[in-house]
């Protein structure tokens, strides 16, 4: 018996060493994976697109080849990060301003049913407007010499899914747990501390999330409507309006990478606001 | 109706006044006179309760006519179909809702007044956690509320956490944790700040059996320590009988207290100790015999004889 | 105290949140109720625009007219005619005719023919982002290597300002003859529409098809189900509660995609093109510009309401949705 | 764009040429005689279908013929040279606009009476090409573009009116007239000429010459048919601005029936204006003189803009623009009592109303 | 440690060779031959499994050296801590998950081909119902996926409806009816392709003592007019006496099986026809009896005289 178990818990050691290793390969594959595959995709799409134009010979007047967007990229590089910086400014002051002010309307749409349902017509039409509607109005309101009208634009733009996404967080609060406050007694300072804020902080942050894309390309759109010029947006039609593409297609890539940027810190703020995320 | 005696009574000394008629039966002829015990308030008294309900599809009468009263330190479980007002009445005596009509008191003051005074813990049927705050910081959270100074928390909470086992996991968060796990924390937040009077609404309806059977023990160990009374819903008739001095049966739409069934447990039990409520009880015969009469009471009629033996 | 209700031998059915039968009086008190609660919301939800209107005309009373500047910031706005107009100089301008011309219409009557052109551009772009965004979760769902590599660039695609590509897309389009089909220009705004409507759909259609629990997956597995049974059967409903919000989310993006693209591609007919048109003409007429501006809001949320309707319609699949 | 008949024109369409001329805005009566030759059936007569396409924001009509969508394309000469640059192979066939439209306007106030007081000013441009004319006329100043700041305008005069800007970029025939049908707050009437300063490019180094018709170089070198077509299209053209010159009334009308949104009295205001810089036209209509052609491209030699990007860097090549194909159609027009050079033409006299509708 | 035999054999046979000693002390002597049923394959074959669950944080035994036989038509209830491996066993029996080493047969076939050949319903913990389909269509849903016709499926599902009494419900949703309601749905659907093997993971988990009772012994009436094999999950002893002919109890880390008791439930029981387990059976020695003898042999020896809490 006892030479049995030993024989068998042998067995078991082998075959959970055995399946232990392969869990770690499979693991790290996965991760590769994960990484590999998107810049894969990237690179078999930016491939044939340089087969194209330049093999096939598909014209590259209007779609340059990735190579000469390469090219003009490295050569207006200070100008890119120049304009970057103007437009990453305008796109990080809306999305900080815009989310402040969603937070606390949303928080207090929370607290009073009859501002919720007053601003929810106001809301449901702010994100149904174009940025060529609100971008001249903008301009005529607050002065198109100042950057003030794009700024506007993107605290709209990330006003909407953070409030949005907050006022629901804040509803989201389990029966189970306000009840739990009531039963301590607690005071409303301490619900809202203990209970309300941290149960709609992820909602909150989603909403960051979602409107950190957003901030950014509103920022940039608005600059096709009017106010001072530097930006990436007016830079992209200012190039485009010469035909010169392929420095065009440069601004259009360092205005990817600043969404991405801004997406990637929203990330980082959500893992250090919130450093463990309860699997739903 | 009860008129349970101030202090812990025995169970032979509360059976004549409080029993429903089955119980009735049961019992031993026993002096009257020997109930009253002249001491502080009882734990909690309701007079009179009825509870409606106005939902969007109605009226609903969740309770009616409720009249109970449980002694400082006595076990009380309720028991009874799934929506007979089991959790209703115990939200009423946590002031988490108001009756319709009747009173409810909590040693002797207003059930408001109780929960100001934080004289009761409660442990609903959902654990409950916060799932942003470790293990640690949950069963810490009504300390915290209550401004207990943090060394003293600490303390209390790894105290607490040592008690249900639970000490190497204090790091984590309840999503990392089993359903068992998570009842166990709620069980020590409840205990935090040593209430007077736990109230536990099916605390271990997710354990398994073995669990749950040492969670049990554990209960009855802790209620026994601190004096506590409790309050503690069940669905399960043997949980229901191993833990309590009293199983009170209520009966659905309207939820009614159908019997009071005392538990008569063998000559240790009798004798009022908790400590007579250990693992061998169960298979004990008079364990059997309760299980059976709450059954019985349970199912609103003696079950019939013509169906197999019976053990009464 | 026992027995007030003899219990049968069937057992008493817990049936909580079943509607309870109620006497009609009463059941006609609730509804009433409902209706007026639903009322009150509306009425809430005018008063809410009746307030920003006060709002704008108090500010526009009391403020002065050139703003008010902190520190060389422009704070708040101008109350000039021109930043400005009156409400109700806004509103009056959308009776009059649009110009002095003599066979001009009114201004109102011109917007909506604008707005239903986009609409109908709009929905074209809406379905054509729904075919793709669902393709891609679709093909996303079913391997996950797709989702990885796929997913990341679909989510960057969305801060490409599709200005940039709106010659491309035109130019290309111009070029696209598949026999009696000839691209026209309007094909080119709604693709563009489009690329801002899958957006959504995709995201929330690999959600919603990714939702079903493993209890169900399993289930299906029991069954022997194929991949498409379980597609039929279990994923596409499982889908559609994260479905409906996607698609309400994808019809206001290809209003705003149509509209953009409109003025980007100068397609006449929509409300795109009246809305510079009309701009351009601010100076000399404010309250004029605002009308288009009125009828895009309008117009997304006429598109993103009448999403809202489907919702109605498959109401029995989004059952464990909360009503809030 | 239903002007000027799609092809869906039944049994005659087959007989007539299809023909796509893009636009480099929205219609308007800077446009009027491609509209009126359309309306009059100019171009039918030619035995030419001619699709007029407008413009939006980020439609550049030289890179819609480039890449081949269209066959013809009005744009102004500095905007193409840059795009010849870019590889572009286009050619100026006719000078339709012999004088630059564009104007700096500025309050009679504010001291701005020449390009070289913009220094340290905010000076208003659209963008989309048309800041050349100004970096141009400021370069001949000895001024860079970086001593200024440059302020995209939008499709309004707002900010020009609220003092965003101090010196606004206005066409003569579009947003000068916008300027004068608003009215002044203080006076409660409309604006008048004399409450601006106003600089006319025509009048400095930087003047520029704008729209002309371009065509494909390639097939204008090898491609009879095209030929044929583009002698076809220039007569109608001709006969259109000829039209527009002597009934800018029914131009003006023409217009507003082919979409463009103004009311009549600026509509009429802008065929006028556009007459005056087509006409008079002593070679004749579209003609490039040689001599403003070399001026726009030196100007445009000599324009860098705040990102350091220089316009172009070299002389355009020869193929860039040729008279011979206007001349041909001047030539097949003659004698059939047309005042091809405007030398009887004036200007009428349009009054503004308020708001421009 | 079990050494259950390859094929069905009696319980009596099977008695003396796997019974723990508590067990066998209870089993009286009955006669081999007669329950002996000469039929084809067993429901399920077992032999030699082990399954290793290769987690994060290391590896998991979730099964070692599993043998077990369950006979064409017999009622075999698992039952063992938290964590043993019940629902691992019952997944490798479904061919939702594959042994490490070791076979499994159901009805002589591999589970993969007993899977696509439909040979077993299911149900799980959880009802799992689809919220967005009513009642009968979710019954049906199996009929649907195997392309029954519509009339022989509504047919069907009327009829399923009617047995777990759910008739007038058969147009609600799921979420109009209670955590019971929902349940006997489940099995309804579980029963829907009269399947020869019944898979139940702790199907009555969510009911209360009262409908659990009732469901129990409606499982018990189906499956013997259907003459259905039950593997049945639970963690609650006295159903799986109740429902059982063999209880086969488990222990954890790494899942084994410690015992398998036949029940020896008085003389209708001994008949081997389930009519006998009646609710009166509940009440009857012998139920107690064999409860013990399951308790006993889940704490892994017989329950001590000496008291204090099993913490195994
Ligand atoms: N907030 C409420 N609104 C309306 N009705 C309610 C509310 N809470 C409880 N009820 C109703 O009151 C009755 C009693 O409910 P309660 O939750 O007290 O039952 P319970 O005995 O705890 O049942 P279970 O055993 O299922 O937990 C039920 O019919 C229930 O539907
Ligand atoms: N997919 C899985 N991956 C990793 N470990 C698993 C997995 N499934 C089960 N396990 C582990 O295998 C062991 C047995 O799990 P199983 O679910 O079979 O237990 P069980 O007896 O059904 O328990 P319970 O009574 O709680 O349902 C447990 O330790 C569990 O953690
Ligand atoms: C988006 C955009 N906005 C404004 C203008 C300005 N504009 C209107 S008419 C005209 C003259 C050239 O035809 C110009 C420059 C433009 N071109 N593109
Ligand atoms: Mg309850
Ligand atoms: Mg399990």
């Amino acid at each position: 018996m006892a030479s049995t178990a030993s024989t068998t818990a042998n067995t078991t050691a082998v075959i959970g060493a055995r399946l232990g290793a392969s869990r770690a390969a499979r693991n790290r594959r996965e991760t590769v994976l994960r990484i590999l595959a998107p810049i894969v995709v990237g690179l078999v799409v930016l491939g044939i697109w340089q087969f194209l134009v330049s093999v096939v010979g598909v014209s590259d007047y209007l779609l340059p080849s990735p190579a000469s967007i390469a090219e003009e990229f490295a050569a207006y590089w200070p100008s890119i990060l120049q304009a970057s910086i103007i437009t990453g400014t305008n796109a990080l002051l809306g999305l900080v301003v815009g989310s402040l002010l969603a937070l606390v309307l949303a928080a207090l749409a929370a607290r009073w049913r009859a501002i919720d349902l007053m601003s929810a017509p106001v809301v449901a039409s702010l994100a149904v407007i174009p940025i060529v509607a609100l971008a001249p109005v903008l301009n005529s309101m607050f002065g198109a010499d100042s950057q003030f009208g794009r700024q506007a634009i993107a605290a709209l733009a990330s006003f909407v899914p953070v409030f949005v996404n907050t006022l629901r967080g804040f509803r989201q609060t389990a029966p189970v747990h306000r009840d739990l406050m009531k039963a301590y007694a607690a005071g409303s300072g301490q619900v809202l501390r203990k209970l309300t804020l941290p149960t709609a902080r992820p909602f909150a942050l989603t909403g960051i999330r979602i409107a950190s894309s957003l901030a950014v390309i509103s920022a940039l759109v608005a600059e096709y409507f009017g106010g001072p010029r530097g930006g990436l947006g007016g830079l992209i039609s200012t190039s485009a309006a010469s035909s010169a593409y392929a420095r065009a297609w440069a601004y259009v890539v360092a205005s990817i990478a600043l969404g991405l940027l801004f997406y990637l810190a929203t990330l980082a703020l959500e893992r250090l606001v919130q450093p463990h995320r309860a699997q739903r | 109706m009860t008129d349970t005696g101030r202090d812990e009574p025995s169970r032979a000394e509360r059976s004549l006044a409080e029993r429903s008629p089955a119980e009735r039966s049961l019992a031993e002829p026993v002096e009257a006179g020997s109930l009253r015990q002249a001491q502080g308030a009882p734990a909690v008294e309701i007079t009179g309760v009825d509870k409606v309900f106005d939902t969007r599809s109605g009226d609903v009468q969740a309770l009616e006519a409720i009249d109970l009263t449980i002694a400082a330190g006595e076990f009380v479980s309720l028991i009874g179909p799934s929506g007979c007002g089991k959790s209703t009445l115990m939200r009423l005596v946590a002031d988490l809702d108001e009756p319709s009509t009747g009173t409810v008191t909590v040693f002797g003051k207003t059930a408001k007044q109780a929960r100001l005074d934080q004289d009761y813990g409660i442990a609903f049927q959902q654990a409950g956690l916060l799932p942003w705050r470790t293990v640690a910081d949950n069963v810490a959270l009504p300390l915290e509320v209550h401004g207990v100074a943090s060394a003293t928390r600490r303390d209390r909470v790894a105290h607490l956490l040592d008690m249900v086992g639970l000490t190497e996991f204090a790091d984590r968060y309840p999503d990392q944790l089993s359903g068992g796990m998570q009842q166990r924390v709620a069980i020590a937040r409840a205990l935090a700040e040593q209430p007077r009077l736990l109230l536990m609404d099916e605390p271990f309806g997710a354990l398994d059996e073995m669990t749950r059977e040492k969670m049990q023990a554990d209960l009855v160990r802790i209620a026994g320590e601190t004096g506590a009374a409790v309050v503690f819903v069940t669905h399960s008739i043997p949980e229901a009988v191993f833990l309590s001095d009293r199983v009170v049966v209520m009966s659905p739409r309207p939820g009614r207290i159908r019997e009071i069934v005392t538990m008569e447990l063998g000559p240790d039990a009798s004798s009022g100790t908790r400590a007579g409520r250990t693992e061998g009880l169960r298979e004990e015969r008079a364990f059997f015999d309760m299980v059976t009469a709450v059954r019985e009471a349970l199912h609103g009629a003696p079950v019939a004889g013509a169906r197999g033996v019976e053990t009464r | 105290m026992s027995g007030s209700r003899s219990l049968s031998p069937k057992l008493p059915e817990p049936v909580e949140g079943l509607p309870e039968p109620v006497e009609g009086a009463k059941a006609h008190r609730r509804g009433s109720l409902r209706r007026a609660q639903r009322a009150s919301a509306v009425g809430w939800g005018i008063g809410g625009i009746l307030a920003l209107v006060a709002l704008w005309e108090a500010y526009k009373l009391l403020a002065p007219a050139d703003g008010v500047v902190i520190g060389g910031l422009r704070v708040l706005p101008r109350t000039t005619d021109l930043a400005m107009p009156h409400v109700w100089e806004m509103l009056g301008r959308l009776a009059e005719p649009v110009t002095r011309s003599p066979n001009a219409l009114p201004l109102w009557l011109v917007i909506l023919l604008a707005a239903l052109t986009t609409l109908g551009i709009a929905a074209a772009g809406w379905l054509v982002g729904l075919v793709v965004g669902v393709g891609l979760a679709l093909v996303m769902q079913r391997w996950r290597l797709a989702e990885w590599g796929l997913l990341p660039w679909i989510i960057l695609s969305q801060t490409v300002p599709l200005i940039a590509f709106a010659p491309v897309v035109k130019s290309w389009g111009s070029r696209i003859e598949i026999g009696a089909l000839e691209w026209q220009d309007w094909m080119s705004v709604a693709l563009i529409a489009s690329y801002l409507a899958f957006f959504p759909i995709a995201v929330g259609a690999l959600k919603g098809l990714q939702s079903p629990d493993r209890i169900h997956t399993e289930l299906m597995q029991t069954y022997a189900a194929g991949y498409w049974a379980t597609l039929w059967k279990l994923r596409a409903p499982a889908a559609v509660p994260y479905l409906l919000p996607a698609l309400r989310l994808g019809a206001a993006n290809a209003v705003i995609g149509a509209v953009v693209a409109e003025v980007s591609t100068g397609l006449q007919g929509g409300i795109g093109r009246i809305l510079i048109q009309f701009a351009g003409q601010a100076s000399g007429d404010p309250a004029k510009a605002w009308g288009p501006i009125f009828g895009a809001i309008l117009l997304g949320l006429v598109a993103a309401g009448s999403v809202a309707l489907l919702g109605v319609l498959l109401k029995n699949y989004r059952r464990n949705e909360e009503t809030a | 764009g239903d002007s000027g008949g799609d092809g869906g024109g039944g049994g005659d369409a087959g007989e007539l040429t299809p023909v796509k001329l893009q636009l480099q805005w929205l219609p308007q009566g800077q446009f009027a005689g491609y509209f009126a030759a359309a309306d009059q059936g100019y171009f039918e007569e030619e035995g030419l279908d001619v699709e007029i396409i407008p413009s939006g924001g980020d439609i550049v009509p030289q890179d819609a013929l480039a890449n081949g969508d269209v066959d013809y394309a009005i744009a102004w000469v500095p905007k193409v040279l840059g795009s010849i640059e870019q590889g572009a192979n286009l050619t100026d066939i006719a000078q339709i606009f012999q004088r630059s439209g564009t104007l700096q306007v500025s309050w009679a106030d504010s001291g701005i009476e020449e390009v070289a007081d913009f220094e340290g000013k905010k000076i208003g441009s659209w963008g989309f090409g048309n800041e050349w004319e100004i970096f141009a006329a400021m370069a001949a100043e000895g001024l860079d573009s970086t001593t200024v700041e440059i302020i995209t305008q939008d499709f309004n005069m707002n900010a020009f009116l609220q003092g965003d800007i101090d010196a606004a970029q206005a066409m003569t025939y579009n947003e000068y007239a916008q300027l004068l049908e608003s009215v002044n707050p203080d006076t409660g009437e409309q604006y008048q000429p004399e409450d601006f300063n106003v600089i006319s490019y025509e009048d400095t180094e930087g003047a520029m010459l704008q729209d002309a018709i371009w065509a494909d170089t390639e097939r204008l070198e090898s491609d009879e048919e095209y030929q044929e077509t583009t002698v076809k299209f220039l007569k109608a053209v001709i006969k259109g601005w000829v039209f527009a010159a002597e009934n800018p009334e029914q131009a003006s009308e023409i217009t507003i029936a082919a979409g463009s949104g103004w009311g009549p009295s600026h509509e009429l205001w802008m065929v006028n204006e556009t007459n005056k810089l087509i006409w008079p036209s002593p070679d004749g209509i579209g003609i490039i003189d040689e001599a403003a052609w070399d001026k726009t491209v030196a100007g445009a030699l000599a324009a860098v803009n705040e990102s350091g990007a220089h316009l172009i860097t070299e002389e355009p090549p020869a193929s860039a623009w040729t008279n011979e194909w206007i001349q041909k159609a001047l030539d097949e027009l003659d004698g059939e009592g047309l005042d091809l050079t405007g030398e009887n033409w004036s200007p009428i006299e349009v009054e503004l109303q308020e708001g421009g509708n």
